[in-house]
């Protein structure tokens, strides 16, 4: 638990960690809403303001905070469906992201890509809705990072679930072979949509796994930002120094369903009421207010920034325009 | 069959009962899949199914869509009866191998002499904002490949009755069905996902075109989503004299053509409408036929509507704008008219 | 130039001169892959140069298409200019998720601001006997797909030109070689494999049909070997006083309409060759674009032969029978002259 | 080494195990000459009585024998593209299967498969032509076993490169989950066509990678029949059992070109007089020889058998038709 004593982590870093963390949840819950604009009496999920699949990460912040506290714009980060906490805590453009989300054409992908497709390349994110297929990506970031003799780490991020495709094994093998500067994180939220760890994945957690490439493994557990922290740092400055791949596991909780609308009957109605008394955005935030270094008006001031700043990136989507009808045809090649 | 004719159902309940009565006749047919027990399907193809024959006949798999589709060729050449479920069609890219190089393929590499009765069924289909990703049709894809029958029924008797012939049939079927047509809570309400469903068990053939509005003008073959815009289509254009032939083309391959060769005979005019990428497409294989086979019938260009040749855009001006509709039909038909 | 007329390059020499010209132009080139370094690649395409550029820019790699394809995806995005060889075509389905789903879509849905500079190639094509996995040119499962260039030369010289072409493009592009056209020691010696090539680098275009015989009966457009066979068999017509223009595709994604649409003002009939399966192929599509655009200049069915929708079979007499050739070529020319 | 003092295997195993060792290698050694028929002065991969691409499997009989000696008809094999030894093993029909490779109508898929896609539905063995795919079918055959109550077993044979597909991850992933009769037999011949083991794999040996799947894991070296014969005794009885997959490597030798033709540039020329001189064949023949149970004459007399079998195999194909060039167009549907 990470209220346990630990050894120092800057309060610079810890408190960078939790603005993300109020930034990511506040833009999630504020997705949540959006969302359902449209959508009400009858939801219909391709209908309103935002439509088709929303997947949404409240409560899984810790894994996406944790690690890039240490990268910067230079490393390059891949998400999958889920991808709103990794953005946000890799510095993605919020305004143009949220234009997207919104299908205008001042979003990153010109209303083109949406939710589970969201490329922002200045600060070398991307991400996408094939479970596994981002890691040979970062696989290929790895790559030029040691072509090109740079100290760039790359960070594929999956769920769970993911770690029993193809992809995952190839990828680390390869990674291995090369010895290239990758981390994969695996948020274990012990859901594949509906299917539980247990019936998916042979092994108590994936970090095991890399012992099948003779690489670094690391396993965080309670969902813990400052564990998530420690573990990242090793890993990242691993890979910067030519050491090689590195696997992480996070445990963390899916607050919500799989995607917005999710019926969830397949799972227990009381554990994610167990699971939001284990708040990882809550528990630091009571660190941080019972140190030294820090006051409530300080907290407060910060949180009120964060959410600022999603508002106006909210603001700016709405206030945005669809794109031109025809412009569906450009972009299939650049000239 | 005359009581039962009244009796309605969705899609995908149709689908459902049409695998859960061939469950009960025969206990070598099972069902594996992402989510296809307790979530009963993300299209809800397996909806009840767990419940009524447990967790050894419908199995939850990993996300190892290789894995699966392997294994559930593995069985059938064993004896079983397969039904596995790809989720989305867009992701046949981690599992084509299964598919494209062994379950179309092992039949005729054996000399026919291992058969692999297994059904593939799949999500396929737009219109709802889904993205690049998600919201494919990819018709062509599977159906340009010798060793598949492929069918994408259009509504929920068909959808009961191929299902019943896929899972009886000694071949590979691949069965697309249309996420909008499934009739489920949380997608847009369509007339279309609801029809009459006998309880009784029928079979649907899985090659065979379907007529489903006469006319004597021009001849729009469609599919799926497609064949009810073209219906839509066909009754504004009655409004002002022209009577559209819609045909539900049903299944890719084999492809039907006697009915759409019948078909032009009398009209002279074709246009293809097609949900998948318009190159390479199913639009070019149907006007390929005509092209070649019933060439001195036609009076006019034979016309062609699909997907521009771009990903599915996310944005739904821009998802509108490729994924052609009544109104698009509506004036290609009047263009054509106009033309000739 | 002039003197450079007379050199003399197989197809996979001409293949190997142009990536090496490229890697020593610029230093983000490189080349990954099974087998192409010490091995030059099965099919000789990367000969000499791990010898050249060391195992730093020519990179074997364990047998992971999956990884290695979508790594060269994730190099492309931060700037470097990766060539992956795919064996085989034919293994396409172990990694097509990481070509249809990423490499050919995220330029696309990142509104453009990620650019994919990279080269798939890849060996295709049959006639020597081996069989349904490793036989296949697939060509219309690529070109069906937005978001990729798909060009399959059919000769050293275009080998050349248009590898140059695809590298130097800033979008994704497959390059499907033929085996048979490489001029390896351990095929068939064919004279098409060889040609002469300048040493100096210069391009060939990515999107332009290109008529290699012409005539006035009747149009053949055929692609890579079918091309070779096409013109034998008109040299063959000639000799009965038919003058069969033949076109040799060369890019099937984008397709050039306008080559071949004057070629059939002038020609008003046509017949398309294809070695890839019949049905949703390539011949469909060609076929297709000329009834729609084109259908007031045939005086005669648009004719086509391709793989007759069977997987390549082993046996000699077999694949004999299933692959196009000059004699079939020549055939349904006669039979065609004959009919309008 | 083999030689050493075993643990008692009895000697109708060890004698048929040699018996099948021997025919597979005569059977090999004709078909290396067969292949040339046709094919000089220039060799043309296309032509002569077997064209194609020919991988054999001279040399690496040890991993056929020493698992095949434990399973009956109603156990499943899959193969991959060098699929002869385990064919043989296995039981396949010997003719039929020659015709095939020759590319005659009596072959077991009427010529339409040939040498890398054999199907001897009789004795539940398959082979394919693209690696690490026969995996999940030899997955699907055990979750058969498993579902009809029987106590069959699925073997897959791939070589050490094929254990880098994902194929092999998800399956072995997916057995484990389900605990199915599933043994994977990676064959560990030091190279995937030209590439060496070190450069295409993360780890030693592959059994190591057991540990991944929660499943058991072993390592034969030598290319030791009878260490294969110890240690798929073993995963045989688990699997039978109810005990879930095991993974085993042989380190085996592969004598030829990856395939007939390979020029072989990529490996030291003083390589494969090296391993012939720890051929399994003589050594297993050297200590038979020396045992009390069965002496020259028998082992001559069987031996003798074992190539009379392949040569009417041979004779069988040789006499045999061609397909009628029609009939290419049937067997792509069953009606
Ligand atoms: C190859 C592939 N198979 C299936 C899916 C459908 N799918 C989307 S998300 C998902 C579950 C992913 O689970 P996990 O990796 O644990 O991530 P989480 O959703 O829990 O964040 C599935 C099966 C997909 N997108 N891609
Ligand atoms: C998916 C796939 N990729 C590549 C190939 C080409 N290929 C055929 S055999 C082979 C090497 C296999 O090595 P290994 O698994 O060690 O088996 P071995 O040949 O050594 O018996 C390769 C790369 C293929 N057949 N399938
Ligand atoms: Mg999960
Ligand atoms: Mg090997």
């Amino acid at each position: 638990m990470f209220e346990e004593k630990q050894p120092a982590v800057s309060m610079e870093k810890m408190v960078w960690m939790y603005e993300q963390m109020v930034k990511i949840r506040y833009y999630e819950d504020q997705m949540a809403e959006v969302y359902m604009e449209g959508k009400t009496p009858v939801f219909n999920i391709g209908a309103g303001t935002v439509p088709g699949e929303m997947h949404l990460a409240t409560g899984q912040e810790p894994a996406a905070v944790g690690i890039c506290v240490h990268l910067t714009k230079d490393d390059t980060v891949t998400a999958p469906h889920r991808p709103h906490h990794h953005a946000i805590a890799k510095g993605v453009d919020l305004k143009k992201m949220t234009a997207e989300i919104f299908g205008k054409e001042t979003g990153l992908g010109k209303g083109k890509g949406g939710h589970m497709h969201l490329f922002d390349p200045e600060v070398k994110f991307s991400c996408g809705g094939i479970v596994g297929a981002g890691i040979p990506h970062a696989v290929g970031a790895a790559m030029t990072s040691k072509m090109k003799g740079k100290d760039w780490v790359a960070v594929a991020f999956i769920g769970e679930g993911a770690a029993n495709a193809g992809a995952f094994h190839e990828s680390l093998n390869l990674a291995a072979v090369w010895n290239l500067p990758l981390i994969v994180v695996v948020e274990d939220n012990s859901y594949g949509i509906s299917v539980p760890k247990k019936s998916s994945t042979s092994v108590e957690s994936n970090d095991l796994r890399a012992s099948a490439y003779g690489i670094a493994g690391a396993y965080v557990k309670d969902n813990d930002p400052i564990a998530m922290y420690k573990v990242a740092e090793e890993a990242v400055s691993r890979a910067r120094n030519g050491q090689g791949p590195t696997i992480i596991e996070i445990e963390t909780y899916r607050f919500l369903g799989h995607f917005q609308g999710d019926p969830e009957l397949y799972r227990d109605q009381t554990e994610v009421p167990g699971l939001r008394q284990m708040d990882p955005l809550l528990k630091l935030r009571k660190m941080l207010a019972e140190s030294e270094s820090i006051n409530e008006t300080d907290l407060e001031t910060m949180e009120k920034r964060a959410k600022q700043e999603v508002d106006e990136a909210y603001q700016f989507a709405r206030d945005s325009s669809y794109p031109d009808p025809e412009s569906a045809l450009k972009d299939v090649f650049s000239s | 069959m005359e009581t039962a004719k009244k009796r309605v159902l969705t899609g995908n309940k149709a689908m459902a009962e049409a695998i859960s009565q061939e469950m009960e006749r025969d206990p070598n047919v099972f069902v594996l899949g992402e989510d296809i027990g307790k979530y009963g399907g993300i299209f809800g193809s397996t909806q009840g199914l767990i419940e009524k024959f447990g967790p050894e006949r419908v199995l939850d798999t990993p996300i190892s869509e290789t894995a699966f589709i392997g294994a559930a060729i593995g069985a059938a050449a064993e004896g079983m009866r397969p039904i596995a479920e790809l989720m989305f069609v867009d992701f046949f890219g981690v599992c084509m191998d299964q598919i494209y190089n062994h379950m179309a393929k092992i039949p005729y590499m054996s000399g026919g002499n291992v058969k692999l009765p297994m059904v593939l069924m799949t999500a396929v289909g737009g219109g709802y904002r889904d993205a690049g990703q998600h919201s494919q049709t990819l018709y062509a894809t599977f159906a340009h490949m010798p060793g598949m029958k492929v069918v994408a029924p259009s509504n929920p008797y068909d959808l009961k009755g191929m299902m019943v012939s896929a899972i009886r049939d000694d071949n590979p079927v691949v069965f697309m069905f249309h996420k909008s047509l499934q009739g489920l809570g949380w997608m847009e309400q369509l007339d279309a996902a609801v029809d009459n469903v006998p309880e009784d068990s029928y079979t649907v053939p899985l090659n065979k075109a379907k007529v489903v509005r006469e006319g004597k003008d021009v001849t729009i073959v469609g599919i799926q989503m497609m064949t009810h815009y073209a219906v839509e289509a066909a009754e504004r254009l009655a409004q002002e004299g022209i009577e559209a032939e819609v045909i539900d083309l049903r299944s890719l391959a084999p492809i039907d053509k006697d009915t759409i060769i019948e078909s032009v005979k009398k009209t002279h005019r074709l246009l293809i409408v097609d949900e998948d990428y318009l190159s390479y497409g199913m639009t070019a294989e149907v006007s390929a036929i005509i092209a070649e086979e019933a060439f001195f019938e036609m009076e006019a260009p034979i016309s062609r509507l699909a997907i521009p040749d771009v990903p599915i855009p996310y944005s739904g001006v821009l998802e509108d704008f490729v994924i052609p509709g009544p109104n698009k039909i509506y004036e290609q038909v009047k263009k054509m008219m106009a033309e000739a």
